[in-house]
């Protein structure tokens, strides 16, 4: 039978590749596995994935290939903000849906009738974390962000809503993505007097290289991390200085820390096994994101019993309680993203590894 | 004053791993009048080899060796495969075949190695020394140290050897350092095979402090070449001035003016620089002939 | 007051005077010509003339008009053209288009005009051509036209930048040894072509080793050593003079010279 | 010494040079004279290996050697003063030297080197200058200099008069003449024919490409062609 | 023999380029008609455009810049910033990103263009740098990393929308900018330009003015980019940082060489080759980039001149 074709962007190189790499490798093994089963309503899946080396203008060109030769039915992909939203108003036009990868708020707000997302956004991961603050009775803290999209997005994100929770911001630095030294930044942070707790939005290896300049000189206040480290490589990169970091994280990185009864339990298990034997590395949220974006749409058109875009659509639309590796997602017309801020779990890093901070549920 | 000598501190590890990036392109330029820019992916071979080299067990200093001989192997291949048999082509083509084998080398290191950053552990411990009241670590001094040792290393092999006289006069006039018998081909093939050492012992050093990835040579190549230009290409001691340079202005700009506009910081002097010494620090005043 | 007045010149390159305290004028249609042993700071004095060394001291004036370190393009256009010693040809270009370059000066099209490509351009274009082509005619290179100019001989190269220099309409031409790479009988050719640059009226300013050359045609000589005018004059004179043939003709030359008048 | 064999070469693919033959015994003072464009530069180009020869052989000390690289017929003895000086511009006069000998570091060079000095004093002033800045007649001094360092057995000088003050063109083949005495064969070209020619043992005549005369020196001199077609008499 | 003449005479006439790329701009819908193809085609007309402007700096006057893009950023910004935050038309405002661009160029040029080779490829690219980085950072105005959305661009009332007007547009453009470059070419300043890329002393002692040619050719450059980047952005109808990165400055530097340095059709031949090939090479997934390495090294060393024009040298030579 006719293959029904699933189409893909993501960043597999370039700046983003640390997330692009293994959404792309969590993509191509779950179609994989679902031929293996037999495929969707008797035909065979078939993944078309292009890198777009994270050039938005590229993610574009791509889009518009996806649509117009590739002829795919729906598409998950698009590993950063800015390359989703270069990729949206073509899927919007041809009607496809679109299940995107990347964090920022905007790709949902305002609902657009094709686009989801799978990922929290940066703004849940900043209230969880000043949850947190809250709760320790921190009032005052300095923030080092990275300017990459995913940090600068992140850090409005939280300094947009950090006036709710009694916080204030003393001092505010950043430093470029590709950085390899953050002392001088950190250094004016460890002279603000009254800071008690320090936020880094970013991802990639930026924040490893704080933590350890973190260490290096001498910083004792807690350090927070983002929900863009949730990878172990994060704890091998920063070694010793990662011990005591803490980051909200979906529950994937503790799965076996989960308890039995949490209802995720058995998905993270089983895609941290498969993607841990196929891949030979260990699994991140990124990955993960890709997971629910599979999984989302497969099952969406298995409901929807049609490779039709707009059926696929309205099934997506109608999903409930679709218990994913990130959390369970519940899509409404005026909600595209489903999650909310309990998916997230504030975790630990303790002797090298991420341990859960506070009982779930 | 404890955080002046923080941002000194921080400024000169930064800038010593740029200046042994900028020393590597030292050789190939005074060879050829080519900037490499594959040189920073040199230095990605080194710190990448030396990480895979040691997950398989072995021990760092024979990691470090293996990956620095690979990298040299590697030099030596794009020389023989791509620069020599494109010898008399200008220097534009051949700063765009070094473009192109940049390309090629990122893309073979991501399928033998992975997408992935790494680290290496710090070759003598991570425990900051600290110094008035700022802290030091001990892998800023094996930078440091690397950086002076290479530097006096290159600057005794162009100014006191005949084969160093012979690099620089295959790049002042081929014609006539073919006519007095030096073989060119054989002074190109060396002058990348030390590049690469050399690129690569950086990437050995650099890795425990920057991390690396298959794609980080890019962005070291920048560094490294805005260096080179500001000390005056070609000269080993203005590479390693301009590194240490750009390593501080980079941080005092963090650290005094705006960690968003640092790199901005640092280029507005470049630029300063150059319009006064057009030939950068070291770059000399010589007027021209006609 | 005369054409070209040189006066009191002087640069030090690291504590080498290289040219110190040289004055000398040219007359319209006059040969003036400059030798001395090398090293002596001929080129270096031409370059002072032309703008592209700054004199430490001294002053340049053209028909009575102050030129002392005004930039090499300005002086062109005032009327003073040059050949270099140290080739400088444009050798991607052909022979006639390095010499279309020439005839910048005279062209008279704007930077928009060239970018419309408006048919005044390409009127220009045959114009500039055609004037080319004569004075490629002129210096012997009318069959050499489409050759690409780094592939030229040696010799060929010295007349084509004579042509260039000739294309600015000069009032001043600065020739740094034009004969050099010729034989005795090219270089009587050259002879003829000076001659004739002079008669038309243009200050010819010569250095050249070819003492047979020099003492040719030349209306006036002088003679640097060391960066320091050692004599001048008319040929005759300096050529009979012991200090010059110590300094600089040695036999071969004062037989050259003689052979000149011979 | 050297035998030249129907020697070709060309730029692209205009011939420049057609079976040139020639010949250079040991202990000669060979003069090549042609106007402008003859292919004189050319010829000597093939010679030192700079430029391929398209066919014909070309045998020195009996060995073929026009597949060789320039630096192995330098080793053999072959050492060449370029047309247009070829300085090394950003290196001192004293390294330009030393290149010269880049392969004869034998215990002889400090010799060569006095040699050199002596004949060009000017040259051991400025040693430490670059070679970039000094004049044109100094860098022709230079060029044949680094050409003596080597130690040659044949010396292919082009045009070494060129820019030289009169004085010092009676010295430069005064110099040649000494050489001879020494035991190096030279192949000169030169503009100053008549010069040249004085000294030549032999002499060839270079027209577009071919030879068309040899002979001895003072025969050349003598022919009314070469007189009116190269010495302007 | 006559037909051989022929050739060759049509080889080297001028205006050839102009009408081979004019027939490829009418073929192209023919032959390819999917929208993607006319959007990938599009990509190459403006890059082409671009990278044109690089052609008279670099391969006539033989100035590096590796900031190009940085200007391609000014355009293209200029037509977000323009129409969403002073709401300005956009066509006015793509008219505003050239002016701009062009002042920005004037102001910088004259002091950078001073510096000769790699000096002045160092302070190009540092302006680049900043451009980006400023591109980047001044989130309130740009959108930051993650780029920020453009209005629609309108022609005089006619509001270009679809693959195939947005192909019409860009190749238009490109014919405008070609012809400009070949006019250029073929003039007294085109002359003067490449001059003083063989030898400024000799230019400048036949009155050319070194330092204001130079300077007109980096301001026709800049304009050149920011038409282009202005294009690119309201093409796309998004617009980030990207487009004044280091990287595609280096990309646009490769278009020209690769294409072959100095000649105009050779601009629009590298263009087309690392816009098209990356398309072709998806199918070797992790392979991609190492294979289109090779091809451009396997490319340069073969026809080191570039495509273009040692491709012409090739026929030319095999004439008579
Ligand atoms: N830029 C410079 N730096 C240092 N020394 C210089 C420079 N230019 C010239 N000189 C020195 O100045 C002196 C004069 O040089 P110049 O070229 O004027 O001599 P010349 O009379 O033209 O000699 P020739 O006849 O050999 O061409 C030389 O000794 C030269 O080495
Ligand atoms: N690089 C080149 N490309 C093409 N043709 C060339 C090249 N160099 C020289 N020629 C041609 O080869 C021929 C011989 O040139 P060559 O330089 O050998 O002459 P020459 O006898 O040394 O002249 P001169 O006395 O002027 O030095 C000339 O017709 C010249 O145009
Ligand atoms: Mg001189
Ligand atoms: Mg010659």
């Amino acid at each position: 039978a006719d293959p029904i074709r699933i189409g893909s962007v993501v960043s597999a190189t370039g700046p983003s590749a640390f997330l692009g790499d293994p959404e792309a490798k969590t993509l191509k093994l779950y179609v994989e596995e679902l031929n293996k089963k037999g495929g969707l309503l008797g035909r065979p899946v078939e993944l078309v994935l292009y890198d777009d080396g994270g050039d938005a203008n590229k993610a574009r060109t791509f889009a518009t290939r996806l649509v117009e030769d590739d002829k795919v039915v729906a598409m998950v992909g698009g590993t950063s903000t800015g390359a989703t939203m270069a990729m949206i108003p073509v899927f919007e036009e041809a009607g496809i849906p679109f299940v995107s990868l990347a964090g920022g708020i905007e790709i949902i707000e305002p609902v657009r009738p094709f686009v989801f997302k799978t990922p929290h956004t940066d703004k849940t991961a900043c209230q969880k974390i000043f949850e947190d603050m809250k709760a320790r009775g921190i009032t005052k803290i300095g923030m080092i962000s990275g300017t990459d999209g995913f940090g600068k997005s992140m850090r409005n994100q939280c300094l947009k809503v950090v006036g709710g929770y009694n916080i204030t911001v003393l001092a505010d630095e950043t430093y470029g993505a590709t950085d390899s030294d953050m002392t001088p930044q950190l250094n004016k942070i460890k002279n603000t007097a009254g800071v008690e707790a320090v936020l880094n939005p970013g991802f990639g290896q930026g924040p490893a290289i704080v933590t350890r300049n973190y260490a290096q000189l001498g910083l004792k206040l807690p350090l927070y991390q983002s929900h863009g480290v949730a990878s172990k490589s994060f704890i091998e990169l920063a070694g010793p200085a990662a011990e005591g970091v803490r980051l909200p994280a979906p529950a994937i990185l503790v799965g076996d820390k989960l308890a039995t009864e949490d209802p995720q339990k058995a998905v993270v298990a089983g895609y941290k096994a498969s993607y841990e034997k196929a891949t030979g590395q260990s699994v991140s949220t990124f990955g993960g994101y890709g997971f629910d974006g599979i999984q989302l749409v497969t099952q969406a058109i298995d409901k929807a019993k049609s490779a039709e875009p707009k059926k696929i659509r309205d099934a997506l639309e109608a999903t409930r309680s679709y218990v994913g590796v990130t959390g369970v997602y519940s899509f409404s017309p005026t909600d595209h993203l489903g999650l909310g801020t309990d998916s997230f779990r504030m975790l630990e890093i303790r002797g090298g590894d991420w341990t859960l901070d506070a009982p779930t549920r | 004053m404890s955080e002046f000598l923080q941002l000194v501190f921080s400024g000169l590890t930064v800038g010593a791993i740029y200046a042994l990036i900028a020393l590597g392109f030292t050789l190939i330029y005074n060879a050829s009048d080519v900037i490499n820019f594959a040189q920073g992916d040199f230095v990605m071979i080194g710190g990448m080899a030396t990480v895979f080299l040691m997950s398989a067990g072995l021990a760092l200093p024979v990691a470090a060796f293996i990956a620095v001989v690979a990298s040299v192997g590697v030099g030596l291949l794009l020389h023989r495969f791509a620069i020599e048999p494109a010898r008399g082509a200008s220097p534009v083509t051949l700063i765009m075949i070094t473009i192109g084998a940049s390309i090629f080398i990122k893309g073979v290191a991501q399928i033998v190695f992975d997408k992935q950053f790494h680290s290496l552990p710090a070759f003598s411990g991570d425990t900051p020394i600290p110094v008035g009241g700022a802290t030091l670590l001990p892998q800023s001094l094996w930078v440091l140290g690397t950086t002076l040792g290479l530097v006096v290393a290159l600057y005794l092999f162009l100014e006191h050897t005949l084969s160093g006289k012979a690099l620089l006069a295959t790049a002042a006039n081929r014609l006539a350092a073919r006519l007095v018998g030096i073989n060119v081909t054989l002074i190109l093939a060396m002058a990348f095979g030390l590049s690469a050492a050399i690129g690569a012992l950086a990437g050995v050093v650099a890795t425990p402090i920057t991390l690396t990835r298959y794609d980080i040579g890019t962005l070291f190549a920048l560094k490294g070449f805005a260096a080179a230009m500001l000390g005056g290409m070609g000269n080993p001691v203005g590479a390693v001035v301009g590194g240490l340079l750009i390593g501080l202005l980079e941080t005092f700009g963090a650290g005094y003016v705006s960690s968003t506009y640092k790199d901005a910081v640092a280029f507005l002097m470049i630029l300063f620089v150059l319009f006064f010494l057009p030939r950068g620090l070291f770059g000399g005043r010589s007027v021209e002939r006609v | 007051m005369s054409l070209l007045e040189v006066r009191d010149m002087g640069i030090s390159f690291g504590g080498l005077k290289a040219v110190d305290g040289v004055s000398f004028t040219v007359e319209a249609g006059q040969v003036f010509s400059i030798i001395g042993p090398n090293g002596a700071g001929k080129t270096t004095l031409f370059n002072l003339v032309t703008g592209i060394y700054r004199p430490s001291r001294g002053k340049v004036t053209l028909a009575g008009a102050d030129m002392t370190g005004l930039a090499p393009h300005l002086l062109v256009r005032r009327g003073m053209a040059r050949t270099f010693q140290n080739l400088q040809v444009f050798f991607r270009m052909t022979a006639v288009e390095n010499v279309m370059v020439g005839c910048h000066l005279a062209e008279r099209t704007s930077f928009l005009a060239d970018l419309l490509g408006l048919p005044a351009v390409a009127r220009q274009n045959k114009v500039t051509r055609e004037h080319a082509l004569a004075l490629l005619g002129r210096v012997g290179l009318a069959h050499l036209a489409d050759a690409s100019a780094g592939a030229l001989p040696y010799g060929a190269l010295k007349r084509l930048e004579i042509a260039r220099a000739l294309a600015a309409n000069p009032k001043v031409l600065l020739l740094d040894e034009p004969a050099a790479g010729c034989n005795a009988v090219e270089t009587e050719a050259i002879d003829h072509l000076i001659a004739d640059i002079a008669r038309g009226g243009v200050g010819v300013v010569l250095i050249e080793h070819d003492m047979k050359l020099v003492m040719k045609i030349s209306d006036r000589v002088l003679v640097l050593a060391q960066g320091r005018p050692l004599a001048e004059g008319a040929p005759r004179a300096v050529r009979e003079n012991p200090q010059v043939i110590a300094a600089y003709l040695g036999d071969h030359g004062a037989r050259e010279a003689d052979r000149a008048h011979g | 010494m050297l035998t030249v064999e129907a020697i070709t070469s060309a730029y692209g693919r205009i011939n420049v040079l057609h079976e040139v033959w020639l010949e250079v015994k040991a202990g000669e003072i060979v003069a090549l004279v042609g106007s402008n464009g003859a292919g004189k530069t050319t010829l000597l180009r093939t010679l030192s290996g700079v430029q391929p020869a398209r066919s014909g052989r070309i045998l020195f000390k009996g060995e073929a050697i026009e597949r060789l690289e320039p630096h192995q017929r330098v080793v053999r003895g072959i050492s060449q003063s370029p047309e247009g000086r070829q300085v090394f511009g950003p290196l001192s006069v004293e390294d330009n030297l030393r290149l010269g000998a880049y392969r004869r570091q034998d215990a002889g060079m400090r010799g060569r080197l006095d040699h050199v000095f002596a004949l060009f004093p000017v040259l051991a002033e400025k040693r430490r200058i670059a070679a970039m800045s000094l004049s044109g007649g100094q860098q022709q001094m230079l060029a044949i200099g680094r050409a003596l360092m080597a130690a040659p057995k044949l010396l292919l000088l082009d045009e070494p008069s060129l820019g030289l003050a009169p004085l010092l063109v009676d010295q430069i083949l005064a110099a040649v003449r000494a050489l001879r005495a020494e035991g190096i064969t030279v192949l000169l070209v030169e503009q100053n024919a008549s010069a040249a020619l004085a000294i030549a043992d032999r002499g060839y005549v270079l027209e577009t490409g071919r030879v068309v005369m040899e002979g001895s020196g003072a025969a050349l001199l003598d022919d009314p062609k070469v007189r009116t077609a190269y010495l302007g008499l | 023999m006559g037909a051989k003449a022929t050739l060759a005479r049509v080889l080297r006439a001028r205006f050839t380029p102009l009408i081979v790329l004019a027939a490829l701009m009418v073929l192209v819908p023919v032959l390819a008609p999917s929208s993607f193809h006319l959007r990938v085609a599009a990509l190459v007309w403006i890059f082409a455009l671009a990278a044109l402007g690089l052609t008279i700096l670099m391969g006539y006057a033989g100035q590096v810049s590796l900031g190009h893009a940085g200007f391609v950023g000014i355009g293209a910004y200029a037509v977000a910033i323009g129409p969403a935050r002073l709401g300005l038309d956009p066509l006015l405002c793509l008219g505003l990103g050239a002016v701009l661009a062009g002042a920005i160029a004037y102001g910088v040029g004259r002091p950078i263009l001073k510096l000769k080779g790699y000096y002045l490829a160092i302070a190009t690219l540092g302006f680049g740098v900043i451009v980006a980085l400023v591109l980047h950072s001044e989130a309130e105005i740009t959108g930051g990393p993650d780029g920020m959305a453009v209005a629609r661009l309108s022609l005089f009332g006619w509001r270009v929308s679809g693959a195939l007007n947005w192909y019409w547009v860009t190749s238009g453009a490109l014919l405008i900018g070609a012809l400009l470059a070949l006019n250029i070419a073929a003039s007294p300043t085109g002359r003067a330009l490449r001059a003083l890329h063989d030898s400024e002393v000799a230019a400048a002692g036949t009155g050319i003015d070194v330092g204001a040619k130079k300077l007109a050719a980096f301001v026709v450059a800049a304009v050149y980019g920011a038409v282009a980047g202005g294009l690119l952005a309201a093409m796309n109808g998004l617009i980030t940082p990207e487009a004044a990165s280091f990287s595609h400055s280096i990309e646009l530097v490769a278009m020209v060489i690769i294409g072959g340095l100095g000649s105009v059709f050779g601009t629009v031949v590298g263009a087309a080759f690392l816009v098209v090939l990356p398309q072709m090479l998806t199918a070797l997934q992790e392979y991609e980039q190492a294979v289109l390495g090779l091809l451009i090294m396997v490319f340069m060393i073969f026809l080191p001149q570039g495509i273009v024009p040692s491709i012409r040298a090739y026929i030319l030579e095999r004439l008579p």
